[in-house]
């Protein structure tokens, strides 16, 4: 089992969650996340004054996955993530974690069938 | 659930239409053919009897008083959903929204006819506990002397009406139904109110008696208070509120809309007690609608000022929630004698003692385990009696202590016997109280489907 | 991006400065020198010819109604902030205090000569559908009987225009252009509605056909409700509003400051409806005056309960934004025909037909797939229409349906046709809707570099 | 800490209660003896010498015009809140609160009687920088020929006066002492601003020289101002406002709340500039009036659509906390002016200029890396002398210019430079600034032990 | 070490935090979360149109533990964390990730006795 | 591969980043979250009553690093989210949890170059 973290751009969430529900994957954990990466942050003006908003308003999605949906997951994620065909700065990655177990609250059931 | 949704929406109907209802069906075009002719009247004959500029001044004033003290609905939803929960501020600023909208219908239909018998010509009401004059203006005998039209005595007094009724739902914030509130807000403003009100303001026994009361200290916030106190009491405290005997703080989610809802308040009080004057056109009376002003000022900042200090000195820290409480507890504590207090009686007694009022009341509640969110109780409850009490030990000239405590517990006591009858029965029909998982959830999703703040960037 | 920015930017520029530049050219000084003369004169001489207190009160009322209305700029602001979500809240308040200054200054130069062009006088007016009495007030030609002030009538005019045109941003929220709206909101309040509201209240031909809208539910209300209706089409409705058929709520970002806003529009509408009587200083006007504040407030509150009761009945549970908007539609059904209608007729009849329109317009404009963020249309548009239909259909005497019919037709076709216009030449100069990607990341930062909410820990 | 808090409560204790002491202590019963007959008088002899309906409209406008300038407390607390981050919201609302509260109630003690002396019988005010007429209202000499009473007088200059100490409250925000702030606020509504005051408006030595400012624009907002960047100076930036010489914008945490109280406080203006001409029975008066009010509108308009303007031209994108400031900047210009402006001079010179200080201003702040987070100089401080020097410019026959220069420096000077003194003696007092951890928590937690927004699902 | 992610019902954090308490787990961090999973978001009518909910509000805890307290943490979320005795669609789940290491920044100590 | 996840005081952010930056790890996500551990919450005294705020507010960082980043990350963090020289409760925590893959969304990349 893996836990997939993706942080995406918080316009590509619609696409994002229909391309995951093609390839069967229906249940996520989302966050409001503030990102800092390559991409410079827009530089704006206030009040006169340059400021960079570099760090920028993204979702982070949290999906619990068994082993053989890993890659569909990311394949989904990076379809429905990526801006135009060749993708944009800012983006976002993907993290793939080692999970060792899953409980289901309701039921107790542990392991993959919790999933 | 959608059965008893079905039922306390059938509840709710009945209660709404009934009124309306009959109108409708028995009077309502007879009534409209007069009103039309009444209209015509009024605008038609430009050369009917002229009652000068002091009768259009008149009017005018007290038009733009009223005004006022409508926006202290805007005031009290700020202030009430700010000191609540996020997840039931829906639900607050629907109860807020539907009591001026049921207040003002019920009381042109029932409760100015209830609370003014006299202007439609019932003799004697010195000596009646009830009376009604009749639904809506038609019947309202105005006399050619008048200093001011039906239509805005109607207006001021119906927004008080609604002002009684909006206190209580910061009382019982974040876990009455809202069948149930709509309910009792009908009630409240159809005859609990006007009935109490005629007592006093309608000419009733105790106006007779000499009870003094200038801007409903104990009429309108006493009434609010005490009604909001039986129902904090028969609903019982929020889910956690109390833990194990232990008072569980729960924090407002927006200081800053409550502190809003606090200044419109004092703004609108500007309307509420030097509109109470009634009259502005003679000097005499102007001026003492000034000096009414004046004590208010007064009174709601040393209110104020007291609550803060007494909260930094007791608690460590100045508590602006308490700061803000004491403003309005200095505003209703100054309602009932803000015509007959010196400006520094108003400001070193009338508004300190509100100010120590708040906080001994908010601990008070505690030590009861009654849960009111906002502090309503303590606000127009205490502050209320405290306003009427105070004409007695000040001021014995204009009225006596024991006149002063005799109406002011009639009119607190019947406010508060009826309401426990009132909830403890809709407690019984099964509309008072959410659900436990409901309250969990919030009474925005729950009753309302909705949610006070759509915002996150994931969801927009 | 940067070119597009510059090129909307001097169209702004333009349009903005056109008029200003104009006056400020060719005749500033001249009229400076003579605006000090006129100026000199009032404060100078107080011995100039004295109107009597009743002048003095006939203008105060109508300013301090004027300033209520001017505060419904707040209530316009907030009702739209809190209804849409948090990436466009700083576009929603930047347009909607930009109206009101690029309101009155265009209103000042130019609209008030479109729209009462008898008052600098020009003559059979009732026969023209266009004219022009001359720049700023200084062509005013005020009688010596006059009730009140050029300066005053001036005033509460301005805020009416501002009012018409702030209804828009309501309707095309979170998509269209700073640049094009701007231009758009300057093309409205110099142009089409003064030139509109020449038809009827500048006496013009509507007028003399004996058209009967007593504070615009058409003139004001219907031009801006139809004016966003334009918009709403031209724009298309936001990215996601509606998927494949299917509409797709977007509910707003903060319920209370929404909710704020309705009890501030109702408190500016004892300006707007009770104001437009336009005299107050004899019985008969006051008393007139009383009798609208009244129908005002009992259909206010009749929309809002049967709007909510419908929501409650057709839809499972009571939704507050119908409430609210109920509230609204019933203060606009009722602003044509205040004057005219009985307590019972208000309360019965105008309120809760608006009522039930908010909902039936909010479905419709679903079924059409059109996107109006906050039902502007439904609360300005069809209950404008009402208000002023209302009058031919239960009051025949004062204006027959038929004349009631083409007025409404005219103002409201006018409005709606000529914006249809201008919105499709502001989206072929490109400067009408952002691109989808400013779209989705919000038009607070894709056009103003800034957020509504700073606030996160982490930010802060 | 506990050590230092019991030292700065303290200190305020003793501010705050010296006066209300000693006249508790040495007047108090004399005082309320006399005043208990005043209020018998006026309320129990109507057939005192009647002044007409005339005297009745004076007082009764002059009366909601105050309520309109109290309410803009409401304005400045909004601005300040919204302007600022979430973590010292309560701390702002808080200190807004209590400045009314201080305000009214030392301004009654204390202050009425330095700034109006000449009403309490003194002579040759004319001649005299300070003079003190007596302790409350009871001094007060009504002359039989008043136009008003000393009550509405009173209360009209009572929120004069906390209006100017609230504008400091933006300035020194994000890191100022609780305690030493409520000292400063105290000193500045008790003594430095009815002392400045006096000289103008009280009939002292400026007034005699023919200075002119009508509504105060350096009176009430130059004072405000000044005393603000006073403040911001000895106080020094926030930290992290300016990093390595590098100017840090901290963007407000509530936009929305920001708009709506520049709209409240521009709504509030209409009772501040008109409000000031203090006469409105005579037709000259009443029209003078409407012509304040007319040029404040086209001031406030051109400030805000001028400020928006260059920041697009300047910065590349509209902001809209620029075009707010410009609204606020235009009004405050206006404020000395609004009398003698031509329309035209309103709308083309008054406001624009305005607006363009408000940029000017924020960057030269910048430059000289002074911290005022809401921007409360430029707005209150440079277009207040701005306001003032205009007459001089425009207006040479009203006053010259070396007089408005002359009035405007001592004025602003004086604030200035008594408060530098102040908040260097409070720095010393270790009352001033709170701790550097205290910032970074934020003055909520730190100074009151509460937060803002309690809001998160997982704590409610 | 592992980290126990568990994602739970708002109204459930209370009963959770007690529970957790008993077993000695006093240190944790919650983060509000949106949550999309088998239980269909409550479909309500906004406007007269029906609205899945189905983004619903979800508070996620995050605990850092050592071996021996894995078991106890997660019987004391089910534990606290489940509707009634039966359990309820939307009462979440627990995820349990491999941990390497563990710093407490106030004295840089590491590893198990840093959790 | 690790992702790094650390708890520090909001104060303290600017500081860590500046910290990060020295030792070129510039990108990371950040968050709103609420700490609960040995630090007691402050305790306020709300309209009369005392009450603990335990639920602190903290921010948390997230980093995905290549192995030889981890040291120098850690070492940033401690030194920029330490209070004074000696640290104060409430100062924070870092966990290092392992990490098989990372792409980028933007280009599909994966693994190492992908952070
Ligand atoms: N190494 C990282 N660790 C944590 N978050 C990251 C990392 N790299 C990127 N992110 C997150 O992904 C978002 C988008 O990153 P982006 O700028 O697109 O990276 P790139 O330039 O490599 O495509 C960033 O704002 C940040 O939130
Ligand atoms: N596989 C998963 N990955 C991420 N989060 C999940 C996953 N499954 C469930 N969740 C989270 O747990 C919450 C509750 O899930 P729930 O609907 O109760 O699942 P189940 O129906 O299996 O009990 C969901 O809203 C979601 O936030
Ligand atoms: N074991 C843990 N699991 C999850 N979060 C933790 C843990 N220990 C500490 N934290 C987080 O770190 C923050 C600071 O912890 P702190 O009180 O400084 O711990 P310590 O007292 O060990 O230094 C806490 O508020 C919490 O958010």
């Amino acid at each position: 089992m893996k836990l997939i973290i993706a942080i995406i751009q918080p316009g590509k969430l619609e696409d994002v969650k229909a391309a995951l529900s093609k390839v069967e994957v229906v249940r996520l954990t989302i966050m409001d996340v503030q990102g800092f990466g390559r991409q410079k942050g827009q530089t704006e003006v206030y009040r006169g004054r340059e400021i960079t908003i570099n760090l920028l308003r993204k979702v982070q999605l949290q999906i619990a996955v068994n082993d053989d949906f890993v890659e569909p997951t990311i394949d989904a994620i990076v379809e429905g993530g990526r801006t135009g065909d060749s993708g944009q700065i800012g983006d976002g990655k993907i993290f793939v974690l080692p999970m060792d177990d899953c409980i289901r609250i309701r039921t107790g059931e542990r392991g993959p069938e919790a999933i | 659930m959608k059965f008893l949704l079905d039922r306390s929406f059938r509840s709710v109907l009945i209660a709404m239409f009934l009124s309306l209802a009959t109108v409708a069906i028995t009077g309502d075009y007879a009534l409209a053919q007069e009103e039309a002719a009444e209209v015509a009247e009024e605008v038609a004959e430009p050369e009917a009897v002229d009652l000068g500029v002091g009768y259009a001044l008149d009017n005018a004033f007290l038009f733009i008083a009223a005004v006022m003290v409508f926006f202290m609905q805007a005031g009290f939803a700020m202030v009430e959903a700010g000191f609540n929960s996020s997840k039931n501020a829906v639900n607050i600023l629907f109860k807020n929204s539907m009591d001026i909208c049921v207040g003002v219908l019920l009381f042109y239909f029932i409760g100015f006819g209830i609370m003014y018998p006299g202007c439609y010509g019932v003799e004697e009401v010195e000596s009646k506990w009830f009376a009604f004059g009749g639904v809506g203006l038609d019947g309202y005998e105005s006399v050619d002397d008048r200093t001011f039209s039906p239509e805005v005595d109607w207006m001021f007094q119906a927004v008080f009406a609604a002002t009684a009724a909006t206190i209580v739902s910061g009382a019982v914030a974040g876990r009455m139904k809202v069948a149930g509130y709509l309910i009792y807000s009908a009630v409240l403003t159809g005859f609990i109110y006007p009935i109490s009100g005629m007592w006093k303001w309608g000419g009733g026994p105790l106006d007779a008696e000499g009870f003094s009361d200038f801007a409903g200290s104990a009429v309108v916030h006493g009434v609010g208070g005490f009604a909001g106190l039986a129902g904090a009491i028969i609903l019982g405290p929020r889910i956690g509120r109390f833990v194990n005997g232990k008072s569980v703080p729960m924090p407002g989610h927006s200081l800053p809309i409550a502190a809003l809802g606090v200044f419109i308040l004092w703004f609108g009080w500007y309307g509420f007690n030097p509109g109470s004057q009634l009259a502005f056109q003679s000097t005499a009376d102007i001026d003492a609608t000034m000096h009414v002003a004046v004590t208010t000022t007064l009174a709601a900042a040393s209110g104020g000022l007291v609550a803060t200090l007494l909260s930094w000195f007791m608690f460590g820290k100045p508590d602006l929630s308490m700061g803000l409480n004491g403003i309005l507890g200095g505003l209703v504590g100054i309602t009932a004698c803000c015509d007959v207090m010196s400006y520094n009686e108003a400001a070193l007694i009338i508004g300190p003692v509100a100010g120590a009022l708040i906080i001994f009341g908010v601990m008070m509640l505690d030590k009861f385990q009654i849960d009111d969110p906002v502090g309503a109780f303590p606000v127009h409850g205490l502050c209320g009696v405290w306003g009427c009490l105070s004409i007695g030990i000040l001021h014995g000239d204009v009225s006596s202590f024991g006149v002063q405590l005799k109406g002011t517990l009639f009119i607190c006591g019947f406010a508060f016997v009826t309401m426990l009858i009132l909830f403890s029965v809709l407690k019984g029909m099964g509309i008072l109280r959410v659900s436990e998982a409901e309250e969990q959830k919030g009474l925005d999703v729950s009753e309302h489907g909705m949610q006070a703040y759509g915002g996150s960037a994931a969801t927009m």
